[in-house]
């Protein structure tokens, strides 16, 4: 067994290795109270390869691309690294071995400069052993200009939004120049444009012989970047095939195990009356003039780049930011709303853009998660919850939204992603709201349960819902609204029609 | 025999010595000593007294963390049938009953003793000013309001400055140093306690004032005390009998576990120390 | 590239359903250690049972009934996230105030000659009104001025002692009725003390109140999404806080039979203490009433088992600062292998 | 690696490139105004000029000098998401040994009369590698148990002070040399204070230490991920804030002349108050030495400020307690008035 600092050495000699795979991950099992994550799984990565990993939810790719790169230990099993077997107990350890990893939640210390983030331990040092802060900003300058970012490595993380903050992680990854690059779900948080720009990179880093693990929801992605896609279903490992042997359907069947018919189940909805009326809303700084109408059982897109402001009016809307100007009009009736509790009493609920920061309760049980907002309102006598009914309802939500947890009663901190976000969307709900509002509603889900929750979104139009949906998801947003809001930098530029929408008239609008 | 003892708090310089002496007199009679820390909070005092009598100790011995709580805690002993003797502070009792006694120093006489010598010292006028000891504490209440009560008596003397420095030595220098910069006439200083007293002189020695031609008083008597009162520095102390406190204690306790009649009141009385006689209590 | 294996379709398995113990089983076990320790010392040292003694188990919880009722209070609000340093000083300003309304009539020291010989519930009252105002005020500082709860009752601290040794210029209170000492007699704090842990234990776990609190420190942010009045729900908290202070003061000043402004210096410390060890976390959003119970009996234990045998009373807070260390070790170690990470 | 071929047009938009001044700018106004003030109220009612005394400007600091050392260590700790409760009992323990240490030859009642006379190297290294070792045994049991700072440093707390009384059982270390006091009188605290402070803010902020420290208290996961020896750098954080109390405990301990057990009793609390005050955040990852001195120095520039305008000592408590809260929510305003949130 090699010893990772073996490995650096080797690495930084220039050495080539001619193994045909630069890592192969054997029988490698991992349990966690309760669940076991990985069960025996296998994964083979070639040199100058994109290789993607597909599985629903809570299938253990993150799991097990974390003890690749030595934030967990696996139970059983063995890792080869280019045909050596090595063992890899902390991070350092896989970084010292040339495995870098992007992970699925965002790991940067807001306090601190974009370039401090992006060389944290490698910072380069003057005479006197101190940190040399303009070395350090021409390194990350350079970086950028590689990797064509436009961010100030001057800047404070804490100040970018969360795409910025996407790219910035990208970036320090790919500065550990490894052989290995790890990327769990990095375009959740971006639009097409930073997606393209992202693949670019990716392309570039290929012809130069790294091996990439790329994990996505996307399907679409899959086909653009991927060379070998190995699926993954319950803990367990269920095939790899060549990108173009197989097809999408294939791999949704491998995948989910069943077949899924129709990727955006449009019902056609009864739309009736204006419910919710904006006009121009503003916000002093972020947004303004900012009209449009949304009706009963209408489904409303929202896009835009990222930064147009898109999160911002859905948050005034539901009073998280007050607005500073404009109107908003409830089933004709002028209506201030100042808070979300206000939001909630005129009969709306917002589904929040992130989930550590603004959704989840993460040292709270998945229980407690989904029944804290009915709660301003229902099952309560005296003061006191009515537990048996709100625990019989989230039951019901919990299997009607497939959540995979081993029973409600999980912190769901120990959740996959996508299963927070269902426990999140099942909280709202839970409320009955006739305006859902819903910010990225299918970020980090999985295509099986993104079905679902599109099914799920066309019902509640139908029933009578009005819904404003925010994607950066061209084919999301095309495939469910009725009409479609574009944004462009705080201001609308456009309405569209579904008849009329496609991709090339949105990004017109959203970049005009 | 088992004894009893919690103490205001360890950490007290005065109060070590009583402790000392209660325990060099307890070994001297063979009794088993058990010492409790209140730590200076009058409910830790009573659970230790009820955990004594829990214990079924044969006699305790109190110092009292603030003597208006001393009614409970006869009361308890009382309850009990267990012999009790407060010591150093006297309690707030209308009388103390049978089996129960005080063994300590009037408290109103040493800040008179301090007040008087200092009145002395500066020819009945100048300004002086005081540093009290906690400001919730009934020695540092007692004893400043005897300093007053003296200064009163002389119209020439005036205080002008009279701050909290909370026993310690430390908060005591920081006090002085504020005080001479704000550029009063200060002739003398009277410290609550000798721990405040040196922190001054020690203050004083830094600003290039010698302590000696100031008229600087403490009350204890302790080791550093009387060697300031050997160099000079400081004009009087006041002696507070440890020894005799403490050996007074546990006189008084083992007589009562006998069964002897001892008088509710032993007192123990205080003793003005200056340049004149202070090689007799070097020893003490 | 061959495929590694054929697809196969995943047998159900079933989700293994562990139950859970309550967190608190780790401190209880540890509690129970810690009696049983002394109960073998006790043997051996002193041939004497140190559980088999009703007065002795009484004093036990006696001796933490107020600090206990403080953590009840400060477990409240660490949940939420913040912390309170106010508790010990206001326990004083309650127990200076209750004090001087409830001295004996005829006494000629008295603080309010013209007051005295009132109906218990006016002392009583007058002291949980001031705790529960200078509660509100550290509630609405820290909600509305969102300054760090550290500073705000550090603030109330500092002013709060102050104002118990203004009150009476650093004079005790003393000549308490008897209509007023009797909340702080015999086993009336023990049961005060326990009767407010199980009515708290039950808000916290059954009521809409407890389930906001929990959410509000888990992530403030989420919980404002989610429709509660999360400044509101704060004031609440620390409102109550200071009630269970106040609460404390009155107890305290008639177990003492006096009122000194001194009463209560470090409570707050021990409160918060006894609760961190009962597993509340600092970092809000987790612990239990339960525990903070625990964490304050093993104070209590500790104590009355140090008196029993006898400890050389200098070395015991070097035992004392090791056994609390111990304590949370040996419970994070017991839960971390039930873990497994 | 070459630059990539297709070159994504930048964004249009330009971030907003917003120059922050330093967070420590409005607390610097904060004590700027408190110094202001007792200026003018100085004039109104003594007569005087409070700031234009130099005497008075030196024991402004010299007071705080020894609070400011440990807060010092303390804002590092903070910093990484802990916090020290157990600096106040550390001080007092290596202020004991290394009195003992230095206690002048020929001193009938020497703790080592053998040991007397010894050149101060040894007493002071002694004194360092006492707080030292206290610092790393809070760290190890952080890093390596698990356990919640605030237990630890609770723990050795409890742990240290009574080390410190049983050392000599309660007697004060007296008659000390003067090769030892020096560090104690005149301006050296302050210039110890200051000296340190421009050493841990260079060490803070242009060092890998200072960037691993913020790194952890920010988001130790991703330190963690990022390759940082996390478990080691507590250590050090801790291990460091240590050796600080240690060398607190030497100037107090040659400042009195004496090493009494009861020495730096409440300091931990000063010292974390300095801190917060300086805008150090208990959630950790963000704070600055600077800060900390501004808050020192606020906590200084009262305390003379009380005595100079001749405030009655009863009262200062709760004129304190406000000024501490208004500061800090001066502050807490600008702050947030500037981010126009
Ligand atoms: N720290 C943990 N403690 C307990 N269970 C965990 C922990 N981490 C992951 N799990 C469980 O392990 C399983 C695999 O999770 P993992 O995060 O690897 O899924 P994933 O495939 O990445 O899903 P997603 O696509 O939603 O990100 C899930 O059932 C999850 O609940
Ligand atoms: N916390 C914040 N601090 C500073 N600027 C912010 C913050 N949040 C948002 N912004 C800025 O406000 C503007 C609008 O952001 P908003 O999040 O509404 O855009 P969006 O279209 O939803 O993009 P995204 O897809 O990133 O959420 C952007 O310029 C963004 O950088
Ligand atoms: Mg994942
Ligand atoms: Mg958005």
């Amino acid at each position: 067994m090699l010893s990772p600092g073996t490995f650096r050495t080797v690495r930084e000699a220039g050495v080539k290795t001619r193994a045909d795979y630069l890592l192969e991950v054997d029988n490698v099992r991992k349990e966690f109270p309760g669940v076991v994550a990985l069960d025996n799984v296998t994964l083979r990565i070639r040199p100058g390869t994109v290789h993607a990993l597909m599985g629903e939810n809570g299938a253990g790719k993150s799991t097990l691309m974390k003890i690749i790169a030595g934030v967990y230990q696996p139970d059983t099993g063995e890792i080869r690294l280019k045909g050596n077997q090595i063992k890899i107990a902390t991070p350092l350890d896989a970084l010292e071995a040339g495995i870098a990893m992007i992970h699925q939640e965002l790991n940067l210390m807001p306090y601190m400069t974009v370039a401090e983030n992006i060389w944290i331990r490698r910072e380069p040092l003057n005479g006197f052993g101190l940190v040399n802060h303009r070395e350090l900003n021409r390194r990350t300058a350079e970086l950028f200009r590689r990797l064509a970012i436009d961010i100030d490595p001057a800047s404070e993380v804490r100040d970018h939004s969360v795409a910025n903050r996407q790219m910035i992680e990208i970036a320090k990854a790919v500065s550990y120049e490894s052989d290995i690059l790890i990327m769990d779900e990095p375009t959740s948080a971006l639009t097409d444009r930073e997606v393209d720009h992202l693949f670019r990179i990716i392309a570039d880093l290929k012809a130069q012989g790294k091996g990439i693990i790329y994990i996505t929801h996307k399907m679409n992605e899959l086909f653009t970047i991927a060379d070998d896609v190995s699926i993954f279903r319950d803990g367990r490992y269920i095939a790899t095939h060549a990108a173009k042997d197989i097809t999408r359907e294939q791999v949704i069947a491998a995948m989910v195990g069943r077949e899924i018919t129709q990727m955006f189940p449009k019902e056609e909805a009864q739309i009736g009356e204006v419910v919710l009326s904006v006009k121009d809303l503003a916000l002093e700084g972020v947004f303004r003039d900012v009209s449009f109408d949304l009706r009963r059982g209408e489904i409303l897109g929202l896009a835009g780049l990222v930064g147009s402001g898109r999160t911002n009016v859905a948050e005034t809307i539901f009073g998280v930011t007050p607005a500073t100007g404009g109107q908003i009009r409830l089933n004709g009736q002028p209506i201030r709303i100042r808070s979300p509790r206000e939001g909630m009493k005129a009969g709306m609920a917002l589904l929040t853009e992130d989930r550590k920061d603004t959704g989840c309760f993460l040292a709270l049980s998945v229980l407690e998660n989904m029944q804290m907002a009915v709660l301003t309102d229902r099952f309560v006598t005296g003061g006191f919850v009515n537990q048996g009914a709100v625990n019989a309802e989230c039951t019901k939500m919990k299997d009607a939204m497939r959540v995979k947890t081993p029973n409600l009663d999980e912190r769901i901190e120990n959740l996959s992603g996508g299963n927070q976000q269902k426990v999140l969307i099942g909280r709202w709900l839970l409320t009955n709201p006739k305006i859902l509002i819903l910010d990225e509603p299918t970020r980090g889900i999985d295509v099986g349960a993104k079905a679902e929750i599109h099914r799920l979104i066309s019902r509640l139009a139908c029933e009578g819902v009005a819904v404003l949906m925010i994607s950066s998801e061209m084919p999301e947003i095309l495939g469910m609204s009725d009409r479609i809001v574009v944004m462009h930098e705080g201001r609308v530029t456009g309405i569209l029609d579904r008849a009329e929408a496609d991709q090339v008239s949105i990004m017109r609008l959203a970049a005009a | 025999t088992t004894i009893g003892v919690t103490m205001d708090k360890f950490d007290d310089n005065f109060l070590t010595s009583v402790r000392n002496a209660i325990a060099a007199e307890g070994k001297a009679q063979g009794v088993t000593l058990q010492f409790e820390d209140a730590q200076d909070d009058t409910g830790k005092q009573l659970s230790q007294i009820q955990n004594f009598i829990a214990q079924k100790v044969d006699a305790i011995i109190v110092n009292p963390v603030d003597t208006s709580a001393t009614p409970k805690m006869t009361q308890l002993a009382v309850a009990a049938k267990i012999p009790l003797v407060y010591v150093n502070r006297k309690p707030e009792d209308k009388e103390l009953p049978a089996n129960v006694a005080f063994v300590g120093s009037n408290e109103k006489v040493s800040g008179k003793l301090e007040g008087e010598e200092l009145v002395k010292c500066l020819k009945g006028k100048g300004n002086i000013v005081v540093m009290q000891g906690q400001l919730s504490n009934n020695a540092a209440l007692d004893r400043t309001a005897d300093i007053e009560e003296v200064v009163a008596a002389n119209p020439d003397i005036k205080i002008v400055q009279k701050q909290t420095a909370n026993w310690d030595r430390n908060q005591a220098l920081d006090l002085m140093n504020n005080w001479i910069t704000a550029g009063d006439k200060i002739a003398g200083v009277a410290a609550n306690n000798d721990e405040m007293a040196i922190g001054a002189i020690l203050a004083l020695k830094q600003a290039g004032v010698d302590p000696k031609t100031m008229c600087i008083g403490g009350i204890d008597a302790t080791a550093d005390g009387l060697s300031e009162v050997a160099n000079g520095n400081l004009y009087v102390t006041v002696f507070q009998n440890a020894t005799g406190q403490g050996k007074g204690a546990i006189d008084a306790a083992l007589k009562m576990v006998k069964g002897e009649k001892v008088s509710s009141y032993v007192d123990v009385p205080f003793e003005k120390v200056t340049k004149d006689n202070y090689k007799t209590y070097m020893t003490k | 590239m061959e495929p590694l294996s054929n697809t196969l379709a995943a047998p159900d398995r079933k989700p293994k359903r562990q139950r859970r113990l309550p967190t608190e089983f780790g401190i209880l076990a540890v509690l129970i250690g810690i009696a049983l320790l002394f109960e073998a010392l006790g043997w051996g040292i002193r041939g004497q049972s140190f559980l088999g003694n009703q007065q002795r188990l009484l004093v036990m919880i006696l001796q933490v009934s107020v600090v206990g009722l403080i953590a009840i209070g400060v477990t409240q609000v660490i949940i939420t996230g913040g912390i309170d340093l106010s508790s010990g000083s206001v326990l004083a300003v309650s127990a200076m105030v209750a004090a001087s309304l409830a001295q004996e009539p005829g006494y000629a020291r008295a603080v309010f000659p013209s007051l005295s010989g009132l109906p218990f519930i006016v002392p009583a009252l007058c002291g949980l009104v001031i705790g529960a105002l200078a509660g509100f005020i550290n509630g609405s500082l820290i909600a509305i001025t969102a300054i760090p709860p550290f500073i705000a009752t550090l603030g109330m601290m500092v002013t709060a002692r102050s104002v118990a040794q203004v009150y009476t210029r650093g004079q005790p209170i003393s000549m308490l009725a008897e209509n007023y000492t009797w909340i702080g007699s015999g086993a009336v704090p023990v049961v005060i003390f326990l009767v407010t842990a199980v009515i708290f234990h039950i808000a916290l776990r059954y009521t809409r109140y407890g389930k906001f609190t929990y959410a509000i420190g888990a992530n403030p942010q989420a919980a404002r999404v989610s429709g509660i009045n999360v400044n509101r729900h704060i004031m609440l908290v620390y409102t109550l806080a200071g009630l269970l202070s106040g609460l404390a003061g009155l107890v305290t000043s008639a177990r003492a039979q006096s009122g000194q402004s001194s009463m209560g210096l470090g409570y707050e410390l021990d409160a918060i203490a006894a609760a961190v060890i009962g597993g509340v976390s600092l970092a809000g959003g987790a612990g239990r009433i339960t525990g903070t119970v625990i964490g304050t009996l093993i104070l209590g234990v500790m104590t009355s088992g140090f008196t029993f045998i006898g400890i050389d009373s200098y070395i015991q807070g070097i035992v004392k600062g090791i056994i609390i260390v111990a304590a949370v070790v040996a419970d994070q170690y017991r839960q971390r292998r039930r873990r497994k990470v």
